[in-house]
């Protein structure tokens, strides 16, 4: 009997659940904001990156309220989790359409996610904005998408040239992760221009996503000695693979990507040194992301932003203009502005291409010095 | 022949961890017949406390070590009156089902409490590289396998010449029978989830040391190789948990050093599916057959 | 057929119907919008998967913790197929390419579980588990290193075949399929398996046949399920297919009720739909999901409905409170 | 005619044998009782003849085949057929299912047909939910038919375990301790069972037990095994007679 009780009650609040929350969750928009839709991945393992991208994305909004709004009209960002999972993001980006009904998104924040629901925007021709999804493929034939940041290949041919250029490497091994696009693309772009730039490209190792252990891998690139060890990967796994290259007393430079923001806070002694690209410097003396940084600072408990949260601000910025500049909320008009856009922004000047990405965006080459970011140079792909 | 070593080196660290924690599952597996999923997340908290002492209380390292280790042994206990006890005369698929469940309730118990972001654990064995015939190793390394080793042997000596390890051998070997001998199985029952448990947690921390980092699907991985070692070496039995743990560790890193990073976790796989289809009992198991 | 029985499918064949109308209304009057559709369109391929899995768990009785496995296999071959068939020009109607997706995707992901089928299912129990753990995990590191389906990146470039009007009636006829098929002698002889494998084969079974059969028709509607999520995604990606997704079908199979295909049915719902209200709450989602799991083993381990079937034939006939009902098996052909 | 003969058959688990040089011939229609003490051999006997376990040696006949390769559901297939010591039911199934699971090889439709129920199914089906209904009904348990297994009184499981046993019409059924768990009155009922069973179906049956009065009212014929060899053989009052038989029951 007690059983029964229970299993009527579990069934009970089961479906109570269902219709309580399919009761409240619509709201539709009203008639004095502009709602603007957010995705990424802000629960799970990758949660960071979207949260990063959100919290630089809430303070442009915040900001742009402050100053009046767009047209007088005030903008409200609706956020949702992709959990960093295709499925999900295509019913989060349903719902923003339809329930929420935004007039524009802002995401996703991973390749993976943001290809997965390519087609149906394109379909709606929703004006979309990428702010950190790096893949080729996100733009291609999609009129109305579009990305703040510049490409997987594109900064892997600029750490290459560094590597030549300024670190006069001639031998490189380069480190990635199987199973992850952003890793295999940056890597495969590095491995082809170092090659072009005359270097020799001595072992290309791989590890998947769940690897913890990368002794194996790392004891061989010991072993052939190269000057130059490029690891495009994300912090969390790019750290242990430093702390475990200098346990194993690992002499080479290693170079990574934009993926290593944040890098200098947790493994400050095992990054010492060595370089990566990205898509700003915090110790830059322009105004725009001095100022930028003083307002991140101070919403968000005096933590440093990184370059997701530059990019996530700069892509909302970017696409209230577009927005400003359309005087509608019409997705054609939008989109159009979109294509004519010229923002100064924290990560350099954006302008794009007929592809829908950034045009001769600077890439910035970081140093990690002492447990801090600092700007070494600039480079321009030819 | 020197990177041959340095890679035998690897293999012995991580399969000396793999040991640590296959043992929790033998143990546990030998006396109530269940696959402990949540074995895995035990070692997990165990890390997590550890990370905890060792940050925030600047403890010792001999208590960031020992605390974790009984904090989480009392866990492992809760863990099987709560959740196993209940279930113990159930078909074998519900306790099997309630131990993943148990196992995911741990896991987002913790991404809840400690969020997703990896937290960097701390070098708590001081660091230098010692020179041994031209090969290098670090002492993490050295204490790492030490450790795991001391406390292997401590337990084989706990479990073979103590009367309380007599029980726990009674037990799984018979338990109705180690009933009519007065053996208390209740407490033999929790005994053994506390040594596993304590040992887990001492695996999930020098595994975090090894490996730098704490996060709450920690133990997914190494929890699943561990598990493979114990049905390599034998489920049920201790020496080939051990064993089995040294195998899985040494076929990774050669695997990885020698033949294919990305196939390394599918040829493990590939081991676990045709020692079962071949010796289903492992190693040192014996064969047994259903009664009709 | 006697008269139990035709009015049990008369009482089915309606409501499938009206169900249909229902949900053919409110799309046509936008009540309905793309976002509830496509909840809609998830929620019939999740039946799909946890029916197809309770072939296995439920009819057979055994451990399968590596079903993603197959659902990827059937949407990485079908998805394949229908990207080659669109790209030799001939045209066909979508339904058509669909269809034929489908069925190349069940075909093919059938072939994979009857070759890892034949030499695993002498294992039994919690070992059976862990090497379906093992053989979807394997497969998942077969596509990410596996180029011509795109590798780690996903296999792009697929045609979306998949609308709510084809899936619903796809979802009706191969719940049907599973029905019958269980109600067969072959899931007969399936559901006497698990009952009794040493009685079985005692009374005349071939219990490895059956079982591999089990398997092979169990992968089969899982490849097909594959097959309509990578034509309702356009994009498959190998991530997707992890462990941790096998556990989320079983633990809808095993909340209905293993071996209870309308349970089976009403947890899919359920457990597709329920996360979606509650996005808000995401961080706690996989906490109550496995807290739910275990009181669930502890107070109610054999799920909302057991083994048992709902019936809406009995259901009717309660409301109109004839308790004169035999309790007759086979009658209530439960939808 | 002999229906089923075991030539020599030996069985050792390790260095233990269970079954020594044991030999047995089954004419057709006939009663015959194994009986021994416990441990004697005689469910590991019963094991090798429906090929649950091979012997070590020896050979198995049934009707002029060797069984000694083939799976228990072969030999089923061939005719012979067997209850379980400790009863094996379909627990959670009807009782009408668990005989039609038996039925299974009669039933002829493929997976296909069944799954769309073309009108082969539902001929077939019939066909097989009459045949069973009628076997339920010899044993008077068409009462029955619906009731989950586990929910049966235990000698009517008993009874429904040889119906199952009977509907795969076996040419030999093999009886693995019938009465074991029944009352005096169960177990006299249970006799005219099998002696009414034997003449309906006209078949051989072979029965192990232990309770001697059982075996003594209804067996033809009587084997006697202890230590896995067989120590008598003949009529029920021979073997009643015979020194060795009480040596064994009752030791020396």
């Amino acid at each position: 009997m007690k059983k029964r009780v229970v299993s009527v009650l579990l069934a009970v609040i089961f479906t109570a659940s269902i219709f309580a929350f399919a009761g409240c969750s619509s709201s539709k928009s009203s008639g004095d904001t502009i709602k603007v839709g957010f995705l990424g991945p802000l629960s799970g393992d990758v949660a960071i990156y979207g949260k990063s991208a959100q919290s630089g994305a809430d303070l442009a909004v915040k900001e742009i309220n402050d100053a009046g709004g767009i047209n007088g009209k005030k903008i409200e960002l609706v956020a949702y989790d992709s959990k960093g999972d295709q499925t999900e993001a295509i019913n989060a980006y349903n719902r923003l359409r339809d329930q929420d009904e935004v007039v524009a998104v802002i995401g996703g924040v991973l390749s993976g996610e943001t290809l997965a629901m390519k087609d149906i925007m394109v379909q709606d021709n929703m004006p979309v904005l990428t702010p950190t999804a790096t893949a080729v493929d996100v733009t291609t034939d999609a009129p109305n998408v579009f990305r703040a940041c510049f490409l997987d290949d594109y900064q892997g041919v600029a750490a290459a040239n560094f590597a030549t250029a300024n670190l006069t490497a001639k031998t490189a091994a380069i480190m990635i992760c199987k199973g992850n696009p952003y890793s295999e693309g940056v890597g495969a772009a590095f491995s082809t221009q170092f090659a072009a730039n005359g270097g020799t490209v001595v072992d290309q190792e791989s590890y998947s996503a769940s690897d913890k252990d990368f002794s194996a891998q790392l004891t061989k690139i010991k072993e052939l000695n190269p000057e130059v060890v490029f690891v495009p990967d994300y912090v969390q796994i790019v750290g242990p693979i430093l702390q475990k290259a200098k346990e194993l007393g690992i002499t080479a430079k290693f170079v990574g990507a934009d993926g290593w923001d944040g890098v200098q806070t947790e493994y400050a002694d095992a990054a010492q040194g060595n370089y990566f690209t990205n898509h700003y410097a915090a110790d830059s003396p322009s105004e725009k992301v001095q100022s930028f940084i003083k307002a991140y600072k101070a919403a968000n408990d005096n933590k440093d932003p990184n370059s997701f949260s530059a990019l996530g601000y700069d892509a909302v910025y970017t696409m209230s203009d577009a927005i400003k500049t359309a005087g509608s909320t019409e997705s054609d008009a939008v989109v159009k502005a979109l294509n004519n856009t010229n923002y100064a922004g924290v990560t350099g000047n954006l302008k794009f291409d007929a592809e829908g990405n950034p045009k001769d965006k600077e890439v910035t080459i970081i140093k990690i010095d002492g447990g801090q970011l600092k700007f070494e140079t600039t480079i321009v792909n030819k | 022949m020197d990177l041959f070593l340095q890679q035998l080196i690897n293999g012995l660290n991580v399969g000396s961890i793999y040991a640590l924690i296959a043992i929790g599952y033998t143990m546990v597996y030998g006396i109530i017949k269940l696959i402990n999923f949540a074995h895995g997340e035990i070692m997990m908290f165990g890390a997590y406390f550890a990370f905890i002492f060792a940050t925030s209380f600047q403890m010792p390292i001999w208590a960031v070590l020992l605390i974790p280790m009984v904090i989480m042994a009392l866990a492992g206990v809760a863990v099987e009156f709560i959740a196993y006890r209940p279930l113990r005369d159930a078909p074998r698929l519900s306790a099997l089902i309630t131990a993943i469940g148990v196992s995911l309730f741990l896991q987002n118990l913790a991404l809840l409490i400690f969020k997703a972001d990896p937290k960097v654990m701390p070098k708590i064995f001081p660091e230098t590289m010692i020179s041994l015939g031209g090969v290098e190793i670090n002492s993490t390394t050295l204490v790492t396998i030490g450790l795991s080793l001391f406390f292997m042997v401590l337990l084989d000596l706990y479990i073979r010449k103590t009367k309380q390890g007599r029980a726990v051998r009674a037990v799984s070997e018979d338990k109705d029978a180690a009933i009519l001998m007065g053996i208390n199985v209740d407490r033999t029952i929790s005994l053994t989830f506390a040594m596993g448990s304590a040992l887990g947690a001492l695996g999930g921390i020098l595994y975090s040391v090894a490996y730098v980092q704490v996060f709450p699907t920690l133990g997914v991985m190494p929890g699943l190789k561990a598990f493979i070692a114990a049905v390599l070496g034998g489920i049920g039995i201790i020496p080939g948990a051990m064993l089995g743990g040294f195998i899985i560790g040494m076929v990774e890193t050669m695997t990885k050093a020698y033949i294919s990073t990305t196939w390394a976790d599918a040829i493990v796989y590939i081991i676990l599916i045709l020692v079962l289809l071949f010796k289903p009992t492992g190693i040192l198991g014996k064969n047994t057959r259903e009664k009709v | 057929m006697d008269k139990n029985k035709r009015k049990a499918y008369i009482i089915n064949t309606i409501s499938v119907v009206s169900l249909y109308l229902v949900f053919f209304i409110l799309i046509q009057t936008k009540v309905m919008n793309k976002y509830f559709i496509g909840i809609a369109i998830l929620t019939c391929i999740m039946i799909i998967m946890a029916m197809s899995l309770n072939i296995v768990a439920g009819f057979l009785g055994e451990m399968a913790l590596g079903h993603a496995g197959f659902m990827a296999i059937g949407a990485y071959s079908s998805a394949y197929f229908s990207i080659a068939l669109m790209d030799t020009g001939i045209a066909l109607p979508n339904i058509v390419v669909l269809i034929l997706a489908m069925i190349v995707g069940g075909i093919v992901t059938g072939l994979v579980g009857f070759l890892i089928g034949t030499p695993t299912l002498r294992l039994r129990g919690d070992y059976l588990g862990i090497v379906t753990i093992g053989f979807s995990e394997i497969i998942r590191i077969f596509f990410i290193n596996f180029a011509p389906t795109g590798g780690a990146a996903g296999l792009k470039g697929i045609t979306k075949l998949v609308t709510f009007n084809n899936v619903y009636w796809i979802t009706i006829v191969i719940i049907i399929l599973i029905f019958t098929f269980g109600r067969s002698k072959q899931g007969r002889a399936i559901i006497s398996i698990r009952e009794d494998e040493i009685a079985s084969e005692a009374a005349g079974i071939p219990t490895t046949k059956y079982k591999v059969l089990a398997f092979t028709v169990s992968s089969f509607f899982a490849g097909m399920g594959g097959a309509l999520y990578a034509h309702y995604q356009a994009f498959v990606e190998p991530s997707k297919f992890t462990f941790m997704f096998s556990i989320e079908m079983f633990v809808i199979v095993v909340l209905g009720g293993l071996g209870s295909l309308t349970g089976s049915i009403i947890a899919a719902i359920i457990l597709t739909v329920l996360p979606e209200m509650l996005r808000g709450f995401a961080e706690y989602r996989l906490l109550v999901y496995s807290l739910a799991l275990v009181v669930m083993m502890i107070f109610r381990p054999q799920g909302m409905l057991g083994r048992s079937e709902f019936s809406l034939t009995k259901f009717i006939d309660s409301l109109m409170l004839r308790k004169d009902m035999k309790n007759s098996i086979g009658g209530g052909e439960a939808q | 005619m002999t229906v089923l003969s075991a030539k020599n058959i030996t069985m050792q688990f390790g260095g233990l044998t269970a079954v020594d040089q044991f030999n047995l011939e089954l004419d057709s229609n006939e009663l015959v009782g194994l009986i021994g003490p416990n441990g004697a051999g005689k469910t590991t006997i019963f094991n090798m003849l429906t090929g649950v376990y091979v012997p070590t040696s020896g050979d198995i006949v049934l009707n002029n085949e060797s069984i000694l390769k083939k799976t228990p559901h072969d030999i089923v297939k061939l005719g012979a057929s067997r209850t379980f010591q400790n009863i094996r039911l379909f627990k959670d199934l009807t009782a009408l299912e668990n005989v039609k699971i038996a039925y299974h090889n009669f039933i002829n439709y493929n997976m296909i047909q069944g799954m769309f129920r073309t009108k082969k199914f539902w001929t077939e089906e019939k066909k097989a939910h009459e045949e069973c209904e009628k076997l339920l009904d010899i044993f008077d348990m068409g009462e029955y038919a619906d009731t989950l297994a586990k929910n049966l009184p235990y000698g009517q499981q008993r009874k429904l375990e040889i119906a199952r046993a009977l509907a795969s019409e076996p040419k030999v059924l093999m009886l693995d301790e019938p009465a074991a768990g029944m009352n005096p009155a169960e177990t006299v009922e249970l006799m005219e069972t099998i002696h009414f069973i034997r003449n309906k179906f006209d078949i051989t049956v072979l029965l192990i037990e232990h309770d001697m009065k059982l075996v003594m009212g209804i067996c033809e014929r009587i084997l006697v095994v202890d230590y896995g060899k067989t120590i008598a053989e003949g009529t029920p009052d021979e073997i009643l007679k015979n020194p060795e038989v009480i040596r064994a029951y009752l030791g020396n």
